[in-house]
């Protein structure tokens, strides 16, 4: 952050000198034609200073541009609105210390990976015993019963099994994100959890590698994890967000 | 060329093994057929079309034999003596058995020896669609010629298939050798042919007959353009793998990704259903002069990629076996590795190239199809282009035979028109640089490299004979490839597998086997 | 181009979709704050769908964001001013001919490399024999007499040789362009020659990497250079650019 | 290791040549000193501070003696005499001589014993103050110790000291071993040493003592925060070369650039300026114990890298031979190589590897200062990545030892502190990778890789011969360096050239030679 309180802009080796670099292709020949639309194109985002540092031929219809550019723009991170899943971070045992204590039951939480969507890497990691990068997952947990229903599993059956076994969580997973999918399955879901009434009583979390905070709250989910999320981010912020509503509900 | 000392009699042993679990496999499938099989065959014999609904031809007749339990004859019985008993031709006996359904209680019994005959020529009518398919692949490729090896395979996934067009044309023009169009997400879960080319795909495009035919004559005039003939790509996999083998083995499609087990283990497709839907594949685009790839890599994407590379190597043995058996010559044969050891792993790329170089030495008359990195790849397109070289430069000293290009994109989303470009610079660089490499250098004696080998093949070796002893469908169920659990009775399609009856008849299958057998 | 007549815009995947990469780094920690600073930052460059796929902590106080999002800017190509240099690409052997029947003497070429500027491999690239990627330099052209001055030489040196030696064209490389150096000489140069009265008889041509013809327009020279230029360019701009500047005369 | 078979007879007789030349070079600058070696001088012995003009004292000194024409007794005389005379300090001494200008008529000859003894005493103070820095930094050295090779060499040059020091710590916390920075691009022309620390650098930032310390100043911190050593490079090149290395030696820099006709070629300073400042700086340098990176690299911007290689090689020879001569230990004499073959060159990656590899071995005594692909670098950052990924293979199969990182961004600006940081993360995972590589792997005796090297070196002996016939200047004279011709009497700074009386004493030079042949 700068001399100027709190803002703050792109930096390449000189306080405030607002670097940045772009890359795209326009649909035509290269040429200086084509350099002064990629120009052109870079000064409508405001940027200063362009230079095309590389124009390559793609093919005759097609060319590709390295642009450096300054951004003149500051961002005031004090006015910065952060969605960020709020929650303390602990370990296992006090995870699981936490949950007999506050619940004095099992947890029971449910995953799957739905839709058309097939990647269960990322549901797995979080849910299963092996999980990620040395964190276990939460099938590690003695306090928690963790069900994953794994791939390409419809709305339906994930709201149905949710209903059943009385989850406190519903995890979800959505990794396929072209044309937006994700969005699709994901807004069906919440569609299918609350006309069943669902939706209020468990807690309803979404993760996947372009999953963010904003987007889950946007959808109406209580959190969003996205890349490199541990098994026990996970189950520090469910528990604390169960025990809040345990305590509101009081 | 750097070669590795590997002892030839393990080898023989990891053969043998594999040779036992795919004969094993192939009869406890003997008796079965499935609907998809069956749907091949009548695409085979010229049924084609589908009901303003979009449902394809081919599945009404095959559901309706199936719902009326009379598929145990197969479907191509019916479809012949409705035929003869009409006197139509085979569009309009499909269009009527389609629309209207079969009339089986009316249907005149015909005489065992015509019936064949009629089956048979009508299946060789079929399979001429085929053969001159596959003459046409051989003029166009003695007329132009190919790339040299490694070959540059890469993919267009846009969704669209005008969309791919534009993007394959210019990843052609890039160098690419082989373009493969990633398939519509959901469709392998599809129990059909989706006919109408409209539908937006996700993650891919829709594969079907016309999509095919738009991509195959797109290549067809760039290659004409650009002296050198391209290959085209697309998935034998699914619960339609039988019928998708007829559209690319009839469209001139030239590789298909074709596997013994990916769609068991990461489609949940039964496997019973899968085993016989592959069988008859295979046989499909042996006859077509087709070149399989298999999916051995999908495995390190769920399993870890240093610990469970003998499990690659024993899947490779089993589908070569699989594939022999099918009647696939080993030129056909394009197994599947893959570059996926973590990159935080020390001296990966000696692992890496151990195994790469084992594979192309132990199946040295099989091509290799080389993936790269994609589950370690990140959101640093920068670093991913490293990756990449790395993985480049594995493929050109151990002189792969098809090389599919890894995107710095590969974490964020299907290719970009730049994306590919970008690595096309990547591989011309990386290949011409290390062009020679592979003669000049040698692995010493007994050292991490030559070790790593020999210990894959070890496990290999003990995993084959563990598998050959429980059977290849126990061996799932324990999720001995890549870590993944499925049951015999289990996954999709099940119900799509029937018994042969006595007089059960598959005139393609047949005139398949015959003539494989006769050359 | 696409269907509404002349505009493009940046192409990923799909006709229209404006797709473009940037990176940056902002001088924060890196955490959900810094994440949407660098979305807010990517908005006021008016790019919608903004999604940060690497946000990598460079130290406790920079991060690295790649980002990819979507520009709804569209560029109409027919409006695009192009400074191109505008000439007929031609072969030395008709340039040397060309030279012979318009003007009946050898053109003098003077150039260098002013100010602390030491690289010449541009320059020599341009005007030795040795040329550059097996095109031959201006020296090579029978009808031009090519001196090159070298590194690093005073502008005032280079307009003092220039007079002397009746040059019909002086040719300048610049290189270093941190904290526009390139810029103060160029200027310090052609204010010397226009003081002297030599800037409207030469050629003026300047060149280097980041050089374009629209910088060398701005600064006042006749033509600009940038990168991957061969000899030849330069020699057909020239001689057609002499002989327009004769027959004006006339 | 991978080794090469090498003709040691060739290496034996290019050495021999070299040394012909650097012996022959040296005895026809015996006679002769320059005003930057008495600038050094005094510096030594005391003199600091600049005028209200900004002219240093040691500048304003020297140019006195010079006009007069009083320098051919050295410095150190006149300094001690007006020194002894007034009865002052010596930074009293200084001011009054700088300001004042030197009062020679009025000045008392000082009995030549007497003399002898003040100049020794002040130039060991000098001295000393070089040891301690020394000794400081062979404690620290001792206690956090440093990375292992090849050590990681980053580049900050953003013009301004402080910016730097925000850039070189990012840079070390991000793995950098050594930080080089980069200096003000007309510096090495200006005859004396900006003491103003203010100006605002071009291409790099200014070098002088405060700019110096300040970047000591804050390695040491995060050498202690990393708890390991960072170290610090900078020029000791251009006009002032002899007094850059007073500062660098006395403000704890480990590292300096320094070749032996770098500033002839690429700066046009005049030879004989060069020959006699090298060697003067060289003996400073060996007594701090300090590292020179000599600069063959450069060589490759000018000339064709593949076919002017063994100029390179040659130069190295001499540049080894002029370094043992004024006193530095092999583990001291840094040789520049380079990766500099264009990538369009088919087995570029053979012939690098084999040149590395060759230099690695021919001087396995000698550190080696690989630098990255500068000239065909291009605007294509993703691309340029790739290329520094086989840099970085090469380097650590070849195990060189200190490793210059390759920018994405080479061919567009001085880099940026993300473009250290993806540089980095590159190298992190080549160096991980291929750890081990250069153990594992043979070359083919007489295959592509050893013919090259040996080819290489042939030309190079035959190159060192004809240099030692003609002698170096000539040599140089006749462009066989880089293609850049320059000659005896041409270049800056040959006006600062003095033949040296017969009295003529430079006490520094002579402590150095002294103690040198004591220990
Ligand atoms: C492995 C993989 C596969 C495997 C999946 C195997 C399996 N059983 O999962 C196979 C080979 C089968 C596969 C197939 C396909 N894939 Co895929 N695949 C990948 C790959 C290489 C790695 C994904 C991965 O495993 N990452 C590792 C895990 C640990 O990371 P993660 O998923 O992000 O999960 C973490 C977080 O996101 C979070 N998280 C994730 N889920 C959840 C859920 C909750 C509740 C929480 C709290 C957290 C959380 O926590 C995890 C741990 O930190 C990616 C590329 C890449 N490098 O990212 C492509 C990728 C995801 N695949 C892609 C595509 C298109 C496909 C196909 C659709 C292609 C096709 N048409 O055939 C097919 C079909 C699959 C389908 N129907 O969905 C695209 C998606 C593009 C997009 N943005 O839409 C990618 C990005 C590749 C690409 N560039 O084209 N794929
Ligand atoms: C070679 C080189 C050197 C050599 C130069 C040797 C020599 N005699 O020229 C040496 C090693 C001496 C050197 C030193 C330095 N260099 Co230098 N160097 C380069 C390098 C690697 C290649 C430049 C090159 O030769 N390109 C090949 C030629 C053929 O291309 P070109 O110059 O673009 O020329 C073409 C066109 O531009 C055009 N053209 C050029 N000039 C002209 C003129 C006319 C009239 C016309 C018509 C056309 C024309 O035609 C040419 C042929 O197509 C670049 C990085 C890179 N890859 O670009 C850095 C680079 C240019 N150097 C740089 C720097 C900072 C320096 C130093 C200042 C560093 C320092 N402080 O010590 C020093 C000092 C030099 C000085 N005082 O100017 C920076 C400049 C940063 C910036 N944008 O300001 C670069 C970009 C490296 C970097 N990323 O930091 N360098
Ligand atoms: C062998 C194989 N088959 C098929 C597929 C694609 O999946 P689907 O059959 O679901 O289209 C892949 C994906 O990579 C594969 O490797
Ligand atoms: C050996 C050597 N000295 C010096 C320099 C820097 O130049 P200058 O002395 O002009 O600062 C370089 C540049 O790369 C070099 O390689």
């Amino acid at each position: 952050m700068n001399a100027k309180g709190n803002t703050v802009t792109a930096y390449g080796d000189t306080r405030g000198d607002g670097a940045v670099q772009l890359s795209f292709t326009l649909p035509m020949p290269s040429g200086e034609k084509a350099r002064q639309a990629a120009l052109v194109l870079t000064a409508r985002m405001g940027l200063q200073d362009a230079r095309v540092v590389l124009m390559d031929p793609i093919d005759p219809g097609f060319t590709y541009f390295v642009v450096y550019a300054e951004t003149r723009e500051t961002v005031d991170v004090s006015t910065i609105q952060v969605h960020e899943v709020a929650y303390e971070a602990m370990e296992p045992e006090e995870i699981n210390r936490f949950i007999r204590e506050t619940f004095g039951r099992k947890l029971v939480v449910i995953g799957a990976c739905i839709g058309s969507d097939a990647h269960t890497v990322g549901i797995d990691a979080i849910m299963n015993m092996k999980g990620y990068d040395m964190h276990k997952g939460l099938e590690s947990y003695p306090e928690i019963r963790a069900l994953n229903l794994g791939a390409q599993v419809p709305c339906e059956t994930l709201a149905a099994r949710a209903a059943e076994e009385k989850a406190d969580a519903v995890l979800v997973s959505q990794v396929v994100t072209q044309k937006n999918a994700h969005l699709k399955n994901l807004t069906r879901l919440i569609e299918l959890l609350e006309t069943e009434g669902l939706s209020e009583e468990m807690v309803l979390i979404v993760g996947g590698p372009q999953v963010t905070p904003e987007l889950a709250k946007e959808l109406g989910y209580d959190a969003g994890f996205g890349r490199g999320t541990f098994p026990g981010d996970v189950a520090s912020y469910l528990v604390q967000e169960l025990a809040d509503r345990e305590s509101r509900r009081e | 060329m750097a070669a590795l000392n590997l002892d030839e009699a393990e080898v023989g042993r990891a053969r043998r093994a594999a040779a036992r679990i795919a004969v094993d496999t192939l009869s406890q499938i003997e008796g079965k057929t499935t609907v998809a099989v069956e749907r091949a065959v009548l695409r085979l014999l010229g049924v084609e079309g589908m009901t303003p609904e979009g449902v394809p031809w081919a599945n009404r007749i095959v559901d309706d034999l199936l719902a009326r339990g009379l598929l145990d004859r197969g479907a191509a019985a019916w479809f012949v003596r409705t035929l003869v008993s009409r006197g139509d031709s085979p569009a309009e006996t499909a269009k009527h058995m389609a629309l209207e359904g079969l009339d089986d209680e009316a249907l005149p019994e015909v005489e065992p020896g015509e019936l064949r005959d009629r089956m048979c020529s009508l299946a060789r009518e079929g399979l001429d669609r085929v053969d001159r398919s596959r003459g046409e692949r051989e003029e166009r490729l003695a007329r132009l010629g190919r790339g040299p090896e490694p070959l540059r395979y890469l993919i267009v996934a846009t969704g669209d298939i005008h969309e791919d067009v534009v993007q394959a044309r210019a990843a052609a023009r890039g160098g690419a050798d082989i373009i493969a169009v990633i398939r519509h997400t959901a469709q392998s879960l599809l129990d059909y042919v989706p006919e109408d080319g409209g539908i937006q795909g996700v993650g891919g495009t829709i594969a079907n007959r016309e999509n095919f035919r738009v991509m195959r004559e797109a290549l067809d005039e760039v290659s004409e353009e650009l002296g050198r003939y391209v290959f085209l790509t697309n998935y034998c996999s699914g619960l339609c793998m039988p019928e998708m083998a007829v559209l690319g083995a009839q469209e001139r499609l030239d590789v298909m990704l074709n596997d013994s087990m990916y769609g068991v283990i990461f489609r949940d497709i039964n496997m019973v259903r899968t085993f016989i839907d592959q069988h008859f594949s295979r046989a499909l685009l042996a006859r077509a002069g087709m070149m399989i790839n298999t999916g051995e890599d999908n495995y390190l994407t769920t399993s870890d990629a240093f610990q469970k590379a003998h499990t690659v190597l024993a899947s490779q043995f089993i589908n070569e076996q699989f594939a022999l058996l099918s009647g696939l010559e080993p030129g056909q044969i394009g197994l599947g590795h893959a570059f996926e050891i973590s990159p935080k792993v020390e001296d990966s790329f000696l692992h890496e190239l151990a195994q790469a170089q084992m594979v192309r030495q132990i199946f040295a008359d099989c091509p290799v199809k080389y993936m790269p990195p994609t589950k370690y790849m990140t959101g640093n397109i920068f670093q991913g282009n490293v990756q990449n070289a790395l993985f480049n430069a594995v493929s050109v000293l151990t002189n792969q035979t098809v090389h599919l290009l890894g995107m710095p994109t590969e974490a964020i989303h299907t290719p970009h028109v730049h994306d590919r470009h970008l690595s096309l610079e990547n591989v011309d660089y990386v290949f011409r640089a290390m062009q020679h490499l592979g003669e000049e250098i040698a692995f010493r004696p007994g050292g991490r490299i030559e070790t790593r080998a020999r210990k894959v093949l070890a496990d290999a070796v003990a995993m084959l004979e563990e598998v050959a002893g429980t059977g290849l469908m126990e061996a799932i169920s324990q999720a001995m490839f890549a870590d993944i659990a499925r049951t015999r009775v289990g996954g999709k399609g099940l119900e799509g597998v029937v018994e042969k009856a006595e007089d059960y008849c598959n005139p393609v299958g047949d005139l398949l086997k015959e003539e494989r057998t006769a050359s």
